[in-house]
Order: structure tokens, then C-alpha cells, then sequence
């Protein structure tokens, strides 16, 4: 007891920190800094002051963009307790929606109301409210939230949010990767602290940072990247301490053939793959699907950019020398580049791993075969994808080739539920498609005798009931 | 045209589905001389409509075209005015099969509603059914009796204005098959009851919340009724599209290939492989109601 | 009031008439006869004492097979009521499972106790049963009902009870069609009295049954068969009165060629056809799927053989004579034949069918383009698949050829819930996949002007947001 | 071999996971000089195992050969001895990222149940946290506390003997996560609070019944936890196959074809397609429980 302000230290909020915004359902990840202006749902404000304040503390946002925190009774919101659908017959529809005018709302504002009590207000004023559907009701609720609720909350970054964060807000970017399903996949491959994981992934590197969370720091994540390097906007935002980067190792896909084939060379760098590599960075970028590069710019704001390459030189005279100086510090990164990708490829050589996961854009048949072959025996693995056709494929495939079992394909149906007295029933809109996965062990090739008929190096029995004749 | 028989051609005084697209379809009241603004221009009723096919192409002022359907029940569910919450076809084409309805069912409903389960009960039940639908608030029971006549199933319907849970449906002992879409069922089991057949028949009953549900189980079987089965029916819909995935370059595959001069400048010349596969919407319908059927025995 | 006899005679039981035998959700479709001994649930009985009995009586099987109406207080089952799950952390694990021994079930048989009590007795002296899941203990009820239960109850036949017949007993026979699927169906394709509507299934029928009795003698229905004669076991389980019959039409696919050709002559018998039907029917079993000609003589017997083709006759000598009478029979068969495909061949040709049904366990997409052919503009018709990938290509076969809109690829989700006090949740076991189905509305061919760059012949807007270009 | 660390071989001591299909597994104490008699024949642990590679393909008595697996706390859950309903790996991975649990992680579970959960925990919270685990049945916590042992992760566990509801977990202050899974979690919903560190935590409660979760969602309110939130898991497995669909046959196409020379004793040939797809096993599982989450705030 006598340690507890010991204890809060670790819970006070940082400068330089990694947070989470948290205003309902609505996440948004950012870091504290002084004195700049931070966009959410809408609206502009300043972290300046909640540096020092404990985490999970509610701020108001007052006059010029300060947070305020809040008084701790004035917990969020009881505009759930709506009451829809089980009484509204009795309503006269006489035309008139909302009472109040934009006046009364201005004149509540100044009375110093709240944005939860003047959307009480509005709901309690409004003749339709009552008469719309459940559906209609929430989004009237949401919609007027954005406009009035001036409170947000600043949370601690973890897997959980994080995945909860991007689905919301940028499914795309993520590969519409679903919460739980990331949840199975952590569960499938056994991700644990001390063991050695592959991961390929285009997921803004939200699974690679839960990967590292669920590692806490013990052991080593292989992040196998396509293109021009690693993507890890996500990883930063979990606010990892410094020494969980110790853990995290990168190898680009592009060198996979040549390790395997024992050619790699790491011991002097090459600059032709760099230049491939920069090459490839722009295609990268190129591929990105439309809708993810668009998207407005607060929202792209919530990634903080990786990699510091590309900057623009706007001083002529200066140019010669910043040259000069920049080739340098390119042979510096080389360097350091060249001995991330000799540290890594020693990981890999000797194809021990503890797991791989896979979640990316890319057809994940191809990307599962090649990297298969860096893992132990008797050791899981997990593929997502967001069509089950592309699984369909690497399920055939592995059946084909050997060398794996306890194959499943799947998926999970999530279901939110309201629970409030005499209104309890399943949340009235649910996510479509969390994605499939793929999960399975690896095992021992089979060199010892060549087994006649069958390819699929699983035992027969139960496997022969469900061949094809049915349907 | 009427929404229990099909007709060729459109006529004065139709209601005719323009369909715009999906998802984007409006019911016309087609009237000699009238005009409609949709959001592809002005239909004008008669040169656009009367006299053309059902099923026709008609191009609007603007230019673009849109198709003009004969309506039918579905169709109205997605075009009708909304004066209250609906039913939609999933959750109605399972009360249909589940309550047994066919040509010649004799239906008591309450409430009535915005219409959208009662055009797909008349539908069935034609032409020798008859449906009895109960809706207590006035002005809902007066545009709904407006708009049978207009659908021209008028006489396959009698609509009243009334509480159900105090004064029942005004008929007794004449359902094949009674349903319920009520705050409160529980109240109006035992009018349910009254109005069905000595014999027996089907009830439905649909409610948002759990709790509903419970306390009409509860007087279902209080009131003697068998066969309690609670249900939930969640459509998807799936959208079919062509996706592309890029393939991983793993790099020269042989030792050879590694060679700086072959590899220099050789882009990837993996290209996207299309996947032709179906998507769901990012939200789907994640609960309407639950339905509740029950058996009542004879009696 | 005074009627109530008259009316009663409706409700009556009638010697050949077809019913539904239920105990607990297990139903089978029989006919009345006198003196046939009928197997249900592992039981053998006469249903001679029904005749003259009301539909939704509870029968007791009692010994020979006889049945015997039940007291009517004595309802179905309380079994159901049974706490599982909530509080069994108490139980200790004794390693003793049953109590009751084989002679103190005996004993409790003798003493008259009825199947019903007899479980319940068992359940009291079970040690484990507590311990099991519910499922498991659902299993085990399931289990000693089906031992120890000796009533039935009869039903008239209705869509409703013979679709979850299928689906439960014989799914593999209608293509795994569940019963909320076809419930969709009938709805989606407008199904009503009094139009004219095409079905094409190898669901044993009870599609097109359902389409009759929704269309309630009013109207004409046109099966559409492949292979050597339609099959309507399914059909004949509905009982429907005779005169539906006269709405009932079929016609051979193997003509639609023909038909749309206009060389269809069916002024003439054509003896090639009719071989060429035989050899067809031979095929057709023979592409029955293995699963489904297997099956216990029980479930087989459900299904009632339609056509009489392909007798054996074992008296030679008698076999001159009776070829001869065969012959002048199989004249009159084709002759009446003839007129059936002039009947059906009539109706199709004016290509103004009003509705379209397939449900079948051939390739859809072939399926339906030869159909769609036959209908009015502006008229619905719904394919049902048990694979999503063949509607897929349906969907996209229909959006270059044009003529529809409005196509909708979907599938539904079947959850049954147990509701009783504070024990209520869902069903702990519910059907993987009820199948998908593609619906749509057909429109008129544009003959008016080619619309330049676009083929799907629906107008653009909505569509052109879901392009291809997201994940 | 641990569950909470790989090991490349098989040793003495070992809880090895034998894979004699899908489905169709069983965990295997290894001894030396033991044996083990599965369906496919006997195996000597001795020669079978001990020193073998985990993953190695294994040649049982009968000539049938099985795989040895590395066990983990997925596997384990498909093969432990049931000695209660246990909680299976859907629910076991969304409950493990939803109490946010990491290496470090304190955690309080009741009840022990037969510790499906509790190896998922360990596997996740190990090398720095610590799961107090209360079971009130002294049989069960007795036989779990020695499966901790045999699976080397009794350091990070503490097995209490005790009813939860009366009791409590047997520790206060000291829980990032606290998990319940009895009868009537509202009773023990205090002591969780209890439990828990001043500075939150995330609680989650699985019941099978919504009763329960209606009590338990206002004992958590009523215990002023936030963000409460009711979700529910269900997987589905699909079975990869291939296919086979007829070709309808519509006859010849052109009226030159039709001609009987043509058409007689022509099979039609269109041979069946094949298509690569997916089944959905007949019964699914459609329910294993509610899970209810809240966060604790600081106290």
C-alpha cells in the first residue's frame, strides 16, 4: 500500500508517449506531443495537458482546444437507455420533427449543458425519435454525438484496442482483418514469450506489434517484408518499451530463394538489391489499393510515417554538401542494414522457428509455401486472408505437398449483444465478414518410406468419410 | 395489375416499381397526366408508362433509364412509406412457410403497421383467404385500408381499428393462423387464441427483445399452446467481385539467377492474379427480431 | 357452431391418405394403409386404428403394434426442463454412472410406466448425467427417447413439416435444402395462386410440392425434368386434393432446345425420344450420389416410387401374351405422353412464365440461362445452390448476357433458441449451411438502342462504388 | 517440454500430443519403459519416443503410423480428460486478447475447472505473471494442481481450494484480469473488484444462459466497472471438396441436329464439372456461452 505512488507512475501519461483516443466506440491512436494540434471526430485539441495525468482519465474539451479533466461522477453516457421499438404505437406522427431550434441549442451550449445533456435534450424534443427504428435511433445518437459530445478519453494502447481501432476506422488498410479473428489467430500459433515467429503481413503492422505484445519482450519475431521495407506504423503504436525492438528482426521476402538456396550473401552489401529494393518501394506504393490511399487526412494522421528516406532539398547552394553528407549517412544505414539483414538470415538459416503467421494482401498460397519451409517440425502456423478461395487453394496445396496436419479452415461469427432490463437483444447491426484463416502443424518431412497411394501425409480413417460423393 | 394477380401491360391507376438501381427502386402511382421526379429526371405517367410492358427500359428527362417493374410484395417492403418499423422479406417469407399459410387461410395480424407483412399474407392467401389485421392507431389503419384498395386486394381484407390486447381481433373461432408484432404480446395470446379455429392452427409472434419473448412463451404455454419454437432468420447478402492478389517475389530462384547482371534492374514480373469471390457488406443486419410459432391444439 | 361435425370431417383421418408420423422434432411422411405394418424410430405399427381418428392426435404404441389414442393431459415431454450446465460443479465423480439396472428398467416397464417416465427415471439415477454438457446430455435423451418413447402423433402434411422432414432425415435427397431457405424461395419468386411457374428441381419433389401448395390449385405449374421421368415422391406426401393435379405439368429438358427451335413436333409420337428418355432415367440413378442410394429400407421407404416402369416379369410362359398387353399399355402411355408434352409444350411457348424455381444438383448456370428464356419481363425467379461458387457464376453470366436486375446472392442464418426460465440461450447445435440462393427480376431484352460501353443492363450509380479496387 | 516452452525432442517425463487424424488425438504421458495402446496399435514410449524429433511420423504395432506432436495449450484443450464442461479455443482466444493478456499479466480464474483455460492463460502471462485459479470442488483442484506440475507451469500458478463466491480469489490488489466462469457470477463479481489492481483491469464473465448475464451485467454496473460489453464467438469449420455437377441436357441445339439419325442413341455427353469449394459440416456448434467484458477503472 505504501508503494502505490510508485505504482501510478507507471500509469501517468508521458510526453512522447503512445495513447489512444477514445471517444464511445471510436479509437484513435497518436503520440503526446507539445503543442500540436491533434484532429478527432471532428474536433481540434491540444495533449499539452494531460501529460502528467493518470491513464484512462476522461478530459473535457474546453475553450481553445485544452483538455480538462473530468469530474470523475460524470461518467459516460445513459443516452443507451433509450427505450425503442417496444413502445412507440402510440405516437402521432404530426410532421413536426424537432422542437428545439438551432437557437435553443445555442442557448443550452451557453447555459454550460453539456454535449450529452443537450443530445438528451434533442432526443427528448424530437417527435420522431421515438417512431424510428433501433437502427435509426443509434445512428441519430452517433451522428449528434459527433456534433455535441465534447469528451474523449486517453487510454493506454494494447492489442485489444489497437485492433479495435483499425477496424473501425481503416478495415482496409488491415486487410479487414476482424478483432476476434486476429485473436484466433495469436491463440492458433502459440504465440508466447521465448519462442521464434515468423510474421508476413500487410497490416499496417497490427499484427506484428500483437505478435510482440503476446512475446512481451522474450524471444524473436522474423518480420518477412515484401517491397522496399518493413511497414510498421502499427508497431509504433502500441508504445512498446525500447527493449522489445531488441527482439524484432526484419528480412525483405526478395533474398527467401537465395537463403534458402545457401547464396545469400551478407557479409558485404549489395547494392543492387537496394536500388531493387527502392524500386519495389514504389511499386509498393502503387499497389496500395484506392480507397487506401485516399482516405481524408485525419485519418491518415493516425499512422505515424516509418522510415525517414525520401526527403526534399529545397535549398539549391546547400545541395553539393547535404549530398555529400547524405551518401554518407546512406552507407551508415547500409551498414546497419546489412547487419539486420545478416542477424536475421542467421535466425532463419537454421529453419527452426516457433510460428508463422500470415495476414497480407498478397495470395497467401505462394507466401505460405515459401515460408514454411523456416519452421521446425511439430510447430503451428496460421494464414488469414480475406476470401476463402485463396485458402481453398493453400489447403489443396498443403494436402498435396506434405508435410503439415491438423489443417482447418475458418471463420468466426461475432455477435455484440445489448443487455439493459427489458431491452436485451443482439446488437442490430453486426460485421459482415471477419476474414479466414487457415491454421495448421507442421511435421517432420518423410524420408523414410515414400507411402504408396497417398500424398497427404495424414493419417487415412476419419479423412475417407468425407470424400466427394455426397451433394 | 394487382399484388395478387400479374398483368402485361401498365394501366391508369397502377402502382408501378421504378427500379433505379439496387437498392435505389421508388412505387409510382401511375395517374393519366401525372409526373414523377426521380433522381434520373421526370417520368411523365403517360407516355412513359401507361401502355408500356412491365419489365420495360424508360428513359427519364435526364437521359438515363430506369426499369419499370410490376410490383409485388418484395418490392413493396423496399418502396413503401415507412409510418412505422417493418418486417422485411426475410423475416416474412419465413412467418409465411412457418405459419402454414396458403390460398384459402383465413389470417388474423396485428398490428398492421406500415403494410409490409400484410401485402405478402394477401398475396398468399388469394383468392379465397381472407385476412383480419388490427392496428390501434387511427390514421396508421386508415392510409393502410387506402393503400389495399389502391393494390386492389381491398377484399381480401378487412382492417380494424382497435386494441388488440383489450378488445382482440373482432372474430372468433375463424384463424388458420394468428401474428403478432405487438409491444406486449403476452397480452393478446389469449385473444390469439379465441380468434383461431376449434381445431387448431399456427401463431407467430415477433419481438426485438428476449424478455418479450420470455413472457410469451409463458402465456403460450399458459394458454395451452404447443409446439413453442423461438427463431431468429438473418439474411446476408453477398456482393460478387473481382479482387486481385499480388504474388511475393522470393527472388532468383537458382544460384544462377542470382547473378548481379541478371538481377539488376529485372522488376518483378509477378502480376496480380484476379480472384473472382464474394464480400460481405462491412455491416450486415445483426438482429430484427425473434419469432416465436407455436401450435395451438384443438380445443 | 351447428357445423362443427361437417367441419370435424376435414380434420378426420381417411384411409389413403397421406400423413406425417411425429415424435419429437423426428417426422416421416406415410400413407394410410390397412394391415401395413410402418417402421418409425426403430419401432414397428399398424396404422389401421388412426382411420377415423383427428389429425394432431398423440397415439400410444402398445403391444402388436397397435395404436391407441393418448389421454389428451398426457402432452409431450417434460424432459426438456432439466438444469443442465448452471450448477453441476457440485457433483462428485463416483465412477458409477447409472444406477438402474436392465431388470429395475424392466421392473418399471411392467409396473406400466410410460417411455417418458421411464427417462426420466433413468436421468434421476444417472451420476454423470449432471456432469454432461447440455449437448451431451441432449444426445443422451435423444438417445433413450428414441429407446423408451412409444407414442406418435399424426399430422396432416403441410410444406412446413415435410421441409424439416427432408432436412433432418434425408437432407442429401433435396440437394441439403433447408427449410427456411425454401421458405425464402417461395417468397422471393412470388409464388402465389393463380400464375403460371416454372420449376426445375431433384429435390425428390417437395419443391414443387411447395410451389403447389402455395399456389393452392389455382394457376399452372411446369416441372421441368432432366433425365427420364420427373420425380414426384416429395409431391405426393403433400396429399394434396386431385384437382391440383390438373395445374401440375411437365415437360422433358431435353426438348427445350427443340421448343425454343420451334421444331418441337409433338403432333406425332417420336419413339427415338422415348428410348432416349429410358436411357436417360438409367443414367440418371446412376448419378444419383452414393450417399443417397444407400440409406436404411427404412428411409427409403419413406419416399414412395413414382412411375411403373421397369417391371419383372418371372412366368415365362405367360410371357408372350403379356408382352403383347405391355405393348398396347405403352401405346396409351405414349399417347397420353404425347398430349401431356402438347399440353406443357403449349404453355411454354409463349414464353410468359411468371415465375422461375430451380433447386437442383446440376450446374445452375446452364440451368438457368435455358430457362430464364421462358419467362414475361418484370418476373422473379431464385436459383438456390448448395455451393456458393455456382451462383457466383451465375450472377456473373447474367450481369453480361443482361434481361435482369435486381440480383441478390444471399444465404441466411437459422438459430433456434431454447426460451425457459433463466435457462434460455440458443440451441447449443445449429445447421452448418441452409445453402445460398440468387434471386432476381427479369427484364424486357433492349432491343432500342446498344447501350455503348455497358452490358449489365442496370443502370449505374450504386454500382459503380463497389468496383474492384478495395482489399 | 513445457507448455509454456519448445522443446525439439522427446523426453522422459513429457506430455506428448499423438495425431492419429483430424479429430482424433490423445495426450500421452511419456515413460520409459511405458506403453500406449491406441487404435492404430501399440506405442513403446521407450523406442516410439523418447529421443525421437516432436513431429516425427511414428510406426505403431499395428503398421498404422501417427504423428508426436509438442503439446500446447491448444492441443491440450482438444485431447485433457473432460471433468467438467471445459471452454474451447475460440472462446479461450477472444477471451485472451480481450483481458488483454500478456507475459507479466496477473490473473484470478474461477473455476479451475479441468484447466482448459487455465494452460491458454500460463502459455500467455508466462515467464513474469502468475494466474490464482480457484476451484471449490477438491477433487478437480487436486488433480489440475498436478497437471500444472506434469506440464512444468506449476511456478506460475496457484491453485486455491474454495468457493469464490464466498471466499473470493484469495488475494487483493494484485489482478490485471480477472476471469469467471461459474454459476452465478454476480455473486462473485465483489470480489473481483477486489482482486484487482487499484489502477483497473479488465474482468470477464462466461455464462451460457442470458439470465445470467442479464445479473451479471447489473452486478458489474452496480460495482461501478465500465465499457461493459456482451459479445459471443462461434466458429465454423469448412471442409474443403471437390464436387461434382451434372450438365443439363436441353437437346440438340439447331434444328439440323435434330434430325433422328442424329439424335438417336446419342448419349449426351456432357460429363459433370468439378468444383473446388467448401461444406459446412451438417451441425455446427451454435452456442457455447456469452462472454460479458467490463474494464475496472482505478479506485
Amino acid at each position: 500500500m505504501a508503494d502505490n505512488v510508485d505504482d501510478d507512475s507507471l500509469y501517468r501519461i508521458k510526453e512522447g508517449d503512445y495513447v489512444v483516443l477514445k471517444r464511445g466506440d471510436i479509437f484513435k491512436a497518436v503520440q503526446i506531443q507539445q503543442k500540436k494540434k491533434v484532429a478527432f471526430e471532428k474536433q481540434w485539441f491540444f495533449l499539452d495537458n494531460v501529460v502528467g495525468q493518470l491513464y484512462s482519465t476522461t478530459f473535457e474539451i474546453v475553450s481553445g482546444g485544452i483538455l480538462q479533466p473530468r469530474k470523475p461522477k460524470d461518467t459516460e453516457s445513459s443516452t443507451d437507455a433509450k427505450g425503442a421499438g417496444t413502445d412507440n404505437r402510440n405516437i402521432v406522427d404530426d410532421g413536426k420533427s424537432q422542437k428545439l431550434t438551432r437557437d435553443d441549442i445555442e442557448t443550452l451550449k451557453e447555459q454550460g449543458l453539456k454535449g450529452q445533456e443537450i443530445i438528451q435534450q434533442l432526443i427528448e424534443n424530437s417527435s420522431t425519435f421515438k417512431n424510428k427504428t433501433e437502427y435509426a435511433q443509434d445512428k441519430y445518437i452517433k451522428k449528434k454525438k459527433k456534433k455535441y459530445e465534447n469528451t474523449v478519453m486517453i487510454l493506454k494502447p494494447s492489442c485489444r484496442i489497437l485492433a479495435m481501432m483499425y477496424h473501425g476506422r481503416e478495415p482496409g488498410k488491415i486487410c479487414h482483418l476482424r478483432y476476434d479473428t486476429l485473436a484466433q489467430m495469436l491463440t492458433l500459433a502459440n504465440i508466447h514469450a521465448g519462442s521464434k515467429v515468423l510474421v508476413f503481413e500487410t497490416c499496417a503492422g497490427l499484427v506484428l506489434g500483437s505478435v510482440m505484445e503476446r512475446m512481451g519482450g522474450y524471444g524473436s519475431v522474423i518480420q518477412m517484408y515484401p517491397g522496399g521495407g518493413p511497414v510498421r506504423a502499427g508497431v509504433e503504436s502500441f508504445g512498446f518499451p525500447s527493449h522489445f525492438h531488441d527482439m524484432l528482426h526484419e528480412f525483405p521476402i526478395c533474398h527467401v530463394n537465395a537463403l534458402l538456396a545457401g547464396t545469400l550473401d551478407t557479409t558485404a552489401k549489395d547494392p543492387s538489391a537496394d536500388s531493387k529494393q527502392s524500386n519495389m518501394a514504389a511499386k509498393e506504393e502503387q499497389n496500395q489499393p484506392e480507397a487506401e490511399r485516399q482516405g481524408s487526412p485525419e485519418e491518415q494522421s493516425m499512422e505515424t510515417n516509418s522510415g525517414a528516406d525520401g526527403s526534399h532539398d529545397p535549398k539549391k547552394e546547400e545541395e553539393e554538401k547535404r549530398r555529400e553528407a547524405k551518401a554518407e549517412e546512406r552507407k551508415v544505414k547500409q551498414e546497419e542494414k546489412r547487419k539486420k539483414l545478416a542477424a536475421a538470415a542467421a535466425l532463419l538459416e537454421s529453419r527452426n522457428a516457433d510460428g508463422l503467421v500470415i495476414a497480407s494482401r498478397f495470395n497467401p498460397c505462394p507466401v505460405l509455401m515459401g515460408l514454411l519451409k523456416f519452421l521446425s517440425p511439430s510447430r503451428p502456423f496460421v494464414v488469414y486472408s480475406q476470401y476463402k478461395e485463396s485458402l481453398i487453394e493453400c489447403y489443396t496445396k498443403l494436402k498435396e505437398h506434405g508435410g503439415t496436419v491438423n489443417l482447418k479452415l475458418t471463420d468466426t461469427w461475432l455477435r455484440h449483444y445489448q443487455v439493459l432490463p427489458n431491452r436485451t437483444h443482439p446488437v442490430l447491426l453486426m460485421s459482415g465478414g471477419g476474414g479466414y484463416l487457415l491454421s495448421g502443424t507442421t511435421v517432420a518431412a518423410d524420408h523414410s518410406k515414400p507411402s504408396s497411394s497417398r500424398q497427404d501425409g495424414e493419417p487415412a480413417e476419419k479423412r475417407q468419410k468425407v470424400t466427394d460423393t455426397e451433394g | 395489375m394487382s399484388f395478387v394477380e400479374y398483368s402485361d401491360f401498365i394501366q391508369d391507376g397502377d402502382v408501378a416499381t421504378v427500379y433505379m438501381g439496387h437498392e435505389s427502386m421508388i412505387a409510382v402511382k401511375v395517374q393519366q397526366g401525372a409526373q414523377t421526379q426521380t433522381r434520373y429526371g421526370v417520368l411523365r405517367h403517360s407516355t412513359d408508362l401507361i401502355g408500356q410492358r412491365y419489365g420495360s427500359k424508360v428513359t427519364c428527362s435526364k437521359g438515363r433509364w430506369v426499369y419499370v417493374l410490376h410490383p409485388t410484395p418484395e418490392l413493396w417492403t423496399v418502396t413503401l412509406p415507412h409510418r412505422t418499423q417493418i418486417l422485411y422479406t426475410t423475416d416474412i417469407a419465413t412467418i409465411t412457410m412457418m405459419l402454414e399459410l396458403k390460398p384459402g387461410s383465413f389470417v388474423c395480424e396485428s398490428g398492421t403497421g406500415s403494410g409490409s407483412l400484410a401485402h405478402a399474407i394477401l398475396r398468399t392467401i388469394a383468392p379465397t383467404g381472407h385476412l383480419h389485421t388490427v392496428e390501434f392507431h387511427q390514421q396508421r389503419a386508415e392510409k393502410v385500408a387506402e393503400e389495399f384498395k389502391e393494390h386492389r386486394v381491398d377484399h381480401l381484407v378487412t382492417v380494424r381499428n382497435q386494441d388488440v390486447c383489450k378488445d382482440g381481433f373482432g372474430v372468433t373461432g375463424v384463424a388458420d393462423a394468428v401474428f403478432l408484432d405487438i409491444p406486449s404480446p403476452w397480452e393478446a395470446v389469449r385473444h390469439a387464441k379465441a380468434a383461431m379455429k376449434k381445431q387448431g392452427g399456427r401463431v407467430c409472434s415477433f419481438s426485438p427483445c428476449i424478455e418479450q419473448v420470455q413472457k410469451t412463451c409463458e402465456a403460450l404455454s399458459d394458454q395451452g399452446f404447443e409446439e413453442l419454437s423461438t427463431i431468429e432468420v438473418l439474411l446476408r447478402v453477398h456482393d460478387v467481385r473481382t479482387v486481385y492478389l499480388s504474388l511475393p517475389d522470393f527472388g532468383p530462384d537458382s544460384p544462377a539467377q542470382a547473378q548481379p547482371d541478371a538481377a539488376v534492374k529485372t522488376p518483378p514480373s509477378h502480376a496480380p492474379i484476379a480472384l473472382k469471390t464474394t464480400t460481405l457488406p462491412r455491416d450486415i443486419p445483426g438482429h430484427t427480431g425473434y419469432l416465436t410459432f407455436a401450435t395451438k391444439p384443438r380445443t
